[in-house]
C-alpha cells in the first residue's frame, strides 16, 4: 500500500453516529466506496443521549439486526410520565398491551457502546472508518464541495459527495451557509446525566419489572426542572439507570443555576432518591438537544454536500426522537448519493431528491407539525411547573379527601389550580397545547 | 545452613541512599521472623568503600561483602549486575532486597534476570509468612498495582534469593549504634574490558526549578481555596521555611495558577511524603489517590465538610490565609529558640 | 540503516480504575485499555531518530490479540512493521517469563535485520515493575540505559550512541556502544500527530502474528505462569486512612489551632529533626 | 411565578471535580480548543453565567474578575459558545482523538 496515494472515496460521512453510520452502511451496501471520518479516538466515544432508541430505526438499515446481537440494554416495556411535585409524584404510564408487544418498540442503550457496534457494522458493509481525525472545512472545486479538509497534515480526503452527520454543533453546516445562524438559546436544551450502577435485581425491585427483559423508560416534568421549561428523564439499563435533566440554554443561563446541582436536587428528591439508593456513578455527562425542530432546520443540501441528524435539526422533543429521524435521514441521504452516483449528477439539483425522500417519511410531517412547539414552550415558560405541581394537588386531595364534603373538594381543588393560574388562561394554556401539537 | 537477609548497599560518590538503612531494618525484623541462624547482610559495591562499610555496621549489617575497585567508581549497569550475580551465587542469600530507586530498579532488574530468579518490584510492605506446600517461611512481598488501587502480595516460592525492591520511606531506618560489631568481607571481581560497556561523559546536576514532588518528603500543596495564582507564594513560603516542595490540587493547575509539574493526584504525581499540607484543597477523590499514603496529612480549609478531612491526619477548620502565616510565625519562634 | 526495535504493551488504563466502595472490588467495567504511555514515547523516539538517520523501526508486542490496537498506534506514529507475540501458552506470565519471550523474539528479529537500538517505556502502568527493559537486556546480554530522557547521538558508522538518563538526583551523560537497550522517561520525545496517509496506512496494516511455535520456538517450561518464580499470593484493597482529628481556629483561635498543630506533627517520630524545629 | 423561582438554596452542593472522576479525557497539552477571545471583556461581565451554566464547571473567575477555562474538562457540549452574552469564547473542537471519551455514553 502506497502512503502518498490520494485519498480518494465515493462518499465521505462526517461524523460516526447514529445518523453517519446508518449512512455509510447504506451507501456501502449500495455499491459506493465510503469513508467515515470521526473526530473521537472511537466511534460513540463523543456521543450523548437519555435514552432509548427505536427498533423501526434500526430494523430499516439491518434486517436481520438481531442476528447481529445488538449491544442494547432493557427494551422498554413501560413508558410515559412522572409529574413531580415537590415531595410526590403522580405517574402516568403504560405497560402491557402494545408496549410489551413484538417487536418491542423501543430498547435502552449507551452510545459509547451501540455506537461504537453500529460503526462496526457499516465496516462489516465495506464502509472504511477514520476515526481520531477532525473534518475541519471542505475541499472546493469551482464552488462546489469535492472533499474535506482534516486537522492533520496532508488532510484532503476526495469525494463527490458529503454527507454530514456532525451532530448539534453543526459548525460545518454553519460554515456552508446552510445553516444561518448558530444554535438558538430559546430552542435547544442543555441535558445533563448521570449514569448510575444497580444491580440487575435491585434495578428490577425498584421499578416493578419482571425481569431484565422489561425496562421502563419515563419522562419526569414538573419539580425536577424547578419550574424552568425542561424535563427530566429516567432509563433503565441491564445494571444501570441513566437519570437526567435537560433545560433550555436561555432558561439556564438566567436562573443561574448549575446544571449539575440541578441533575443532583433531582436525584435527591424524595420520590427519586430511593430508586437510586446505593447505585455508583458509572460516568457524567452532558450535550446539547436542538429543539428547534422545523424553525431551526437548515438547508439540507448543496453542491455535492447532504446534511442529516443532529445537524440538521431532527429532533421532535415532545416525543423523544431523533435518534430514528437521525437514522432514516442517514438512509435517505445514502439512497440520494447512490443515485446521485448513477446519474452522475452531484449538483444540489441531482441531490435534491434527498428532500423528497425525507418529505414521504415522518420526518418532515412530524416536524412540520410540531413547528410550534418551541414557540409554544417559550410563550408558556411556567408550563411545566404549574400542571405536574396542580396535578400532584388535584389527585392528593381527591384521593384524600374523606369525611369532607365533595361539593368543597373540588371547589378546593380548583382553587389549587387558579391559585396559579386564572381559570381562563389555563383554559387557554390548554387549547394552545393542543394546537401546537396538532400543528395548526 | 546460615540464612543470609542480603540487603544492597545504594550509594554515589561514596555517599549512602537513606533508603539503605531502612532496608536494613526491615531485614533485620524479617531475620527475626524467622529466628534460626538468620543473619542480616550488606553488600557494597563502588570505590573506596571502606568508610561506607563501616557505616554500613553501625546501621545493622552483620557482614558487609565489598566490591571495591575504581571500576566501580560509578554506577554502570552491567559491571554491577556482574558484581552482585557473583556474590549471590557464591553465597546463595535467602532474600536480598534492594531500595526501589531509579539505580535499585535497574539493578535488581538485570541481577534477578541473569541470576534467574523472581523480583517483586516496589514493593511497601514485607513479611515472612507460612505459604502452603513450603516448609520454610517465604517472603511475602505486597506491592501495589493498578495506580494504587489494589494491593498485591508476591512470593517466589522455588528460586533464591526471593528479591523485592523496597520502595524508599516505606520503612523507618534501623537504628545507628556506633559500636555496633561487624565483619567486613572484600570480594574481587575480576573486571574484563567487555563488561565495560558503557562510559559516563558527564553528570548535569539537576536544575532546581525542577520539581521532584515524588521523592519530597515534605510537600505543602494549594489548592482552589487560594482564590488566585498570588496564593502560591504563601505556599512557597511555608514550603521553603519546612524545606519541603510546592504541590497543587488540579484546579490550580486547570486554572493556570500553576505548573502540570506541581500537580498532586490521579492526573498528577503520587506523592508518600512524610509531610503534607493542603491548604484550601477540598478533596476530591482525584487529588486524595495521589496523597493520602502520606504519613501525615494537615489539611487546612474552611469547610468543615469538605472531604479532605477525611483523610486527614489532622485538620484545621479556618482561613488559610490567616492559618499559614501563623503557622510560618510559630516554626520560626521555634526554631529561634532551638539556634538561640 | 538504523534499526530501532520497541517493545509495547497495551494496559489497562489505571488512572480510570476504580475501587467499589461498597464490595472493594475493582470495577474493571468500561475501563479503556491504552497503549502504555511510556511506551508511546519511546515510539516516538525511535520513530524520530528513524527519520534523522533513515532506516527503520520494528514494534513488537506480548499480548492477546486486542493488542493489534496498540501496534497499530506504533504504525500510525511512524513505525514499519509490528509484531504481535500471543498465544494461550505466554498467558500469566511475570517480568522474568514475559523477558524470556520477548529476549528471543527480538534476538530472532536482530539475526535477520541487526538492531541499533531496543527501546521500552520506563515501566507499564498496570504493574509498575519497570524490570523487563533491563531484563531482556540481561538475556541479550546489551547495555541498557533505563530512565532515559534524551538521545544525544546515534552513530552508525562509530556504533555508539550517547544517552542522558535521569538518577535520584542527577542525570547521567552515558556513551555505549550499539547496540544498546533503553528504557525511556516520557520526555525522551513527543508524541507525533500523525498525518492522515500515515493513519490511513495504520488503520489498514495487519500486524505479524509470532505464536508459541511459529516463526521461532520457545522452551514451553519457561513459558506464562509455568516460567514464573514469582506468582501472586492474595491480593486485597490498600487499607483506608482513618479521618484524624479536626479542629477549628472558631474554637482554639489562630495561634492555639498552629501550636496544636505542630505539636502534633513533631510529636511523630523523626519529623523534628527531618523539620529542623524543637519538639 | 411563584414555583419557577424556586429558591437557589434549595440546590445541594456538588464536588463536580469528584464527578468528572467518571469520565475518561485524552486531554491535548499542546492545544487549548478553548479560549477567552478578550480577558477584559470577562472583567467587565458583571453576570459572568458561565460560571453557573457550564456542565462540567470548567470555568472559573480569578481575581481581577477575570475567567480561566479549564478546557482539559470540556465536554464539548457547546453551551458556551451559545450562551456567553458577550460571545466572548472561542470555540472549537479539540483536535482529533483528544477531548472527552465516553467509555458507556
Amino acid at each position: 500500500m502506497d502512503k502518498n496515494e490520494k485519498l480518494e472515496f465515493d462518499v465521505i460521512v462526517v461524523g460516526a453516529g447514529l445518523s453517519g453510520s446508518a449512512a455509510a452502511a447504506i451507501a456501502a451496501r449500495g455499491g459506493l466506496k465510503v469513508a467515515i471520518v470521526e473526530r473521537g479516538q472511537n466511534p460513540g466515544s463523543k456521543n450523548y443521549f437519555g435514552g432509548a432508541l427505536y427498533t423501526h430505526s434500526l430494523l430499516e438499515i439491518y434486517p436481520d439486526l438481531w442476528d447481529r446481537k445488538p449491544p442494547l440494554e432493557r427494551p422498554v416495556t413501560e413508558t410515559g410520565f412522572w409529574f413531580l411535585s415537590k415531595d410526590g409524584m403522580v405517574k402516568t404510564t403504560v405497560q402491557g398491551g402494545k408496549v410489551n408487544s413484538q417487536p418491542i418498540d423501543a430498547y435502552v442503550a449507551l452510545r459509547a457502546k451501540f455506537d461504537a457496534w453500529w460503526a462496526e457494522q457499516a465496516q462489516k458493509e465495506g464502509a472504511f472508518i477514520i476515526p481520531k481525525t477532525l473534518v475541519v472545512d471542505f475541499i472546493r472545486e469551482n464552488g462546489k464541495v469535492v472533499g474535506v479538509k482534516t486537522d492533520r497534515a496532508q488532510g484532503e480526503i476526495y469525494a463527490p459527495v458529503v454527507i454530514i452527520t456532525e451532530g448539534v454543533n453543526n459548525l460545518l453546516t454553519q460554515k456552508l451557509g446552510l445553516a444561518k445562524h448558530d444554535i438558538q438559546g430559546d430552542s435547544a436544551a442543555l441535558a445533563v446525566k448521570q449514569l448510575i450502577s444497580l444491580p440487575a435485581a435491585t434495578i428490577n425491585a425498584r421499578f416493578g419489572l419482571t425481569d431484565n427483559d422489561h425496562g421502563v423508560a419515563m419522562s419526569v416534568m414538573g419539580d425536577v426542572s424547578m419550574g424552568l421549561p425542561g424535563l427530566g428523564f429516567m432509563y433503565t439499563g441491564v445494571d444501570c439507570v441513566s437519570v437526567g435533566v435537560g433545560v433550555t440554554l436561555e432558561a439556564l443561563r438566567e436562573a443561574h443555576i448549575k446544571p449539575y446541582e440541578l441533575l443532583q436536587r433531582y436525584m435527591n428528591h424524595p420520590m427519586i432518591a430511593p430508586l437510586l439508593a446505593g447505585g455508583r456513578l458509572m460516568e457524567y455527562g452532558a450535550h446539547i438537544i436542538p429543539e428547534g425542530g422545523w424553525k431551526d432546520m437548515p438547508q439540507l443540501f448543496t453542491d455535492g454536500v447532504l446534511v442529516a441528524g443532529d445537524a440538521a435539526s431532527m429532533v421532535n422533543a415532545l416525543h423523544w426522537e431523533g435518534t430514528n429521524m437521525a437514522i432514516v435521514a442517514g438512509k435517505c441521504a445514502a439512497e440520494t448519493a447512490i443515485e446521485a452516483h448513477q446519474k452522475k449528477d452531484f449538483s444540489a439539483q441531482g441531490l435534491s431528491s434527498y428532500r423528497a425522500r425525507l418529505d414521504q417519511r415522518f420526518i418532515m410531517k412530524d416536524l412540520h407539525q410540531y413547528r410550534n412547539l418551541s414557540h409554544f414552550l417559550k410563550t408558556h415558560p411556567d408550563f411545566m411547573a404549574i400542571y405536574p405541581t396542580f396535578l400532584n394537588d388535584a389527585l392528593g386531595m381527591f384521593f384524600t379527601g374523606f369525611g369532607k364534603p365533595k361539593g368543597q373538594l373540588y371547589k378546593d381543588i380548583l382553587k389549587s389550580l387558579t391559585n396559579r393560574r386564572p381559570l381562563l388562561k389555563a383554559v387557554g394554556d390548554i387549547v394552545a397545547f393542543g394546537r401546537t401539537i396538532i400543528g395548526i | 545452613m546460615t540464612r543470609r537477609f542480603w540487603v544492597y548497599i545504594e550509594q554515589e560518590d561514596g555517599k549512602a541512599h537513606p533508603v539503605a538503612w531502612e532496608l536494613l531494618g526491615v531485614a533485620r525484623r524479617l531475620a527475626d521472623e524467622v529466628n534460626d541462624n538468620a543473619v542480616v547482610e550488606g553488600i557494597l559495591v563502588g570505590h573506596n568503600m571502606e568508610e561506607l562499610a563501616k557505616e554500613a555496621i553501625q546501621y545493622g549489617a552483620q557482614t558487609v561483602y565489598v566490591v571495591d575497585d575504581p571500576a566501580f567508581k560509578s554506577y554502570l549497569n552491567k559491571p554491577y549486575t556482574t558484581a552482585l550475580t557473583a556474590l549471590v551465587k557464591k553465597y546463595d542469600p535467602e532474600v536480598f532486597l534492594v531500595g526501589a530507586t531509579t539505580l535499585g530498579r535497574d539493578l535488581a532488574g538485570a541481577v534477578a534476570t541473569s541470576i534467574g530468579t523472581g523480583l517483586t518490584a516496589d514493593t511497601t510492605h514485607l513479611a515472612m509468612g507460612e505459604v502452603k506446600g513450603t516448609a520454610q517461611k517465604l517472603l511475602l512481598a505486597t506491592r501495589p498495582a493498578f495506580g494504587g488501587n489494589v494491593i498485591a502480595t508476591i512470593v517466589c516460592r522455588d528460586y533464591r534469593p526471593q528479591m523485592a525492591t523496597v520502595r524508599p520511606r516505606v520503612f523507618t531506618s534501623a537504628p545507628r549504634q556506633a559500636d555496633a560489631k561487624g565483619e567486613i568481607v572484600r570480594e574481587v571481581i575480576p573486571i574484563t574490558p567487555d563488561m565495560i560497556n558503557a562510559e559516563i561523559l558527564e553528570f548535569i546536576t539537576n536544575d532546581a526549578s525542577s520539581v521532584k514532588l515524588e521523592y519530597a518528603d515534605i510537600i505543602v500543596s494549594g489548592g482552589r481555596g487560594l482564590g488566585g495564582a498570588k496564593g502560591f507564594e504563601l505556599i512557597k513560603q511555608l514550603a521553603d521555611e519546612l524545606g519541603g516542595v510546592v504541590g497543587s490540587s488540579r484546579a490550580c493547575v486547570d486554572a493556570g495558577w500553576i505548573k502540570y509539574d506541581h500537580q498532586v493526584g490521579q492526573t498528577g504525581k503520587t506523592v508518600r511524603p512524610k509531610l503534607y499540607i493542603a491548604a484550601g484543597i477540598s478533596g476530591a477523590i482525584q487529588h486524595k489517590v495521589g496523597m493520602q499514603e502520606s504519613d501525615f496529612i494537615l489539611a487546612i480549609n474552611r469547610d468543615p465538610h469538605a472531604p479532605i478531612f477525611d483523610v486527614a491526619t489532622m485538620g484545621i477548620v479556618g482561613d488559610l490565609y490567616e492559618v499559614i502565616p501563623a503557622l510560618i510565625k510559630e516554626i520560626r519562634a521555634r526554631k529561634e529558640a532551638q539556634h538561640g | 540503516m538504523f534499526h530501532a526495535l520497541v517493545s509495547i504493551k497495551q494496559v489497562p488504563d489505571t488512572t480510570n480504575i476504580r475501587i467499589d466502595p461498597e464490595t472493594n472490588n475493582l470495577i474493571r467495567q468500561g475501563v479503556p485499555t491504552i497503549l502504555n504511555p511510556y511506551d508511546a514515547h519511546a515510539v516516538a523516539a525511535a520513530v524520530e531518530w528513524k527519520r534523522k538517520l533513515g532506516g527503520k523501526v520494528t514494534i513488537i508486542t506480548m499480548g492477546p490479540p486486542a493488542a493489534v490496537t496498540s501496534l497499530r498506534e506504533c504504525i500510525e506514529m511512524g513505525a514499519d512493521r509490528a509484531i504481535l507475540i500471543s498465544a494461550r501458552q505466554f498467558a500469566g506470565a511475570d517480568t522474568w517469563a514475559t523477558s524470556y519471550v520477548l529476549a528471543e523474539v527480538v534476538k530472532a528479529v536482530h539475526e535477520k535485520d541487526p538492531i541499533d537500538l531496543v527501546f521500552f517505556g520506563k515501566q507499564a502502568i498496570d504493574g509498575d515493575t519497570a524490570q523487563v527493559g533491563p531484563g531482556v537486556a540481561v538475556r541479550m546480554d546489551l547495555p541498557v540505559v533505563s530512565y532515559a530522557v534524551k538521545i544525544r547521538e546515534v552513530n552508525l558508522e562509530e556504533r555508539y550512541v550517547i544517552i542522558e538518563r535521569k538518577t535520584e538526583s542527577r542525570n547521567e551523560v552515558i556513551k555505549t556502544s550499539l547496540p544498546t537497550a533503553l528504557t525511556c522517561e516520557k520526555d525522551i520525545a513527543e508524541i507525533p500527530y500523525a498525518s492522515l496517509p500515515d493513519l490511513v496506512y495504520s488503520l489498514r496494516y495487519e500486524p505479524e502474528v509470532w505464536t508459541a511455535e511459529s516463526p521461532i520456538t520457545f522452551e514451553p517450561a519457561l513459558l506464562g505462569l509455568k516460567g514464573s518464580p514469582t506468582t501472586v499470593f492474595k491480593t486485597g484493597t490498600p487499607e483506608k486512612h482513618a479521618a484524624g482529628e479536626v479542629i477549628k481556629t472558631a474554637e482554639l483561635g489562630v495561634d492555639g489551632v498552629v501550636k496544636a498543630a505542630l505539636d502534633k506533627i513533631l510529636g511523630v517520630e523523626g519529623m523534628a529533626s527531618m523539620l529542623g524545629v524543637q519538639k | 411565578m411563584t414555583e419557577t423561582n424556586a429558591p437557589k438554596n434549595d440546590l445541594p452542593e456538588v464536588y463536580i471535580d469528584d464527578i468528572l472522576m467518571s469520565l475518561k479525557y485524552f486531554a491535548d497539552e499542546h492545544e487549548a480548543h478553548l479560549k477567552i477571545i478578550d480577558p477584559q471583556v470577562c472583567v467587565n461581565c458583571k453576570e459572568k453565567p458561565c460560571i453557573q451554566f457550564c456542565p462540567v464547571g470548567a470555568y472559573r473567575t480569578q481575581d481581577g474578575g477575570t475567567v480561566q477555562i479549564a478546557f482539559q474538562s470540556c465536554v464539548e457540549c457547546g453551551t458556551c459558545r451559545v450562551m456567553c452574552p458577550p460571545a466572548n469564547v472561542s470555540w472549537k473542537l479539540p483536535r482529533g482523538g483528544f477531548g472527552v471519551a465516553y467509555k458507556f455514553g
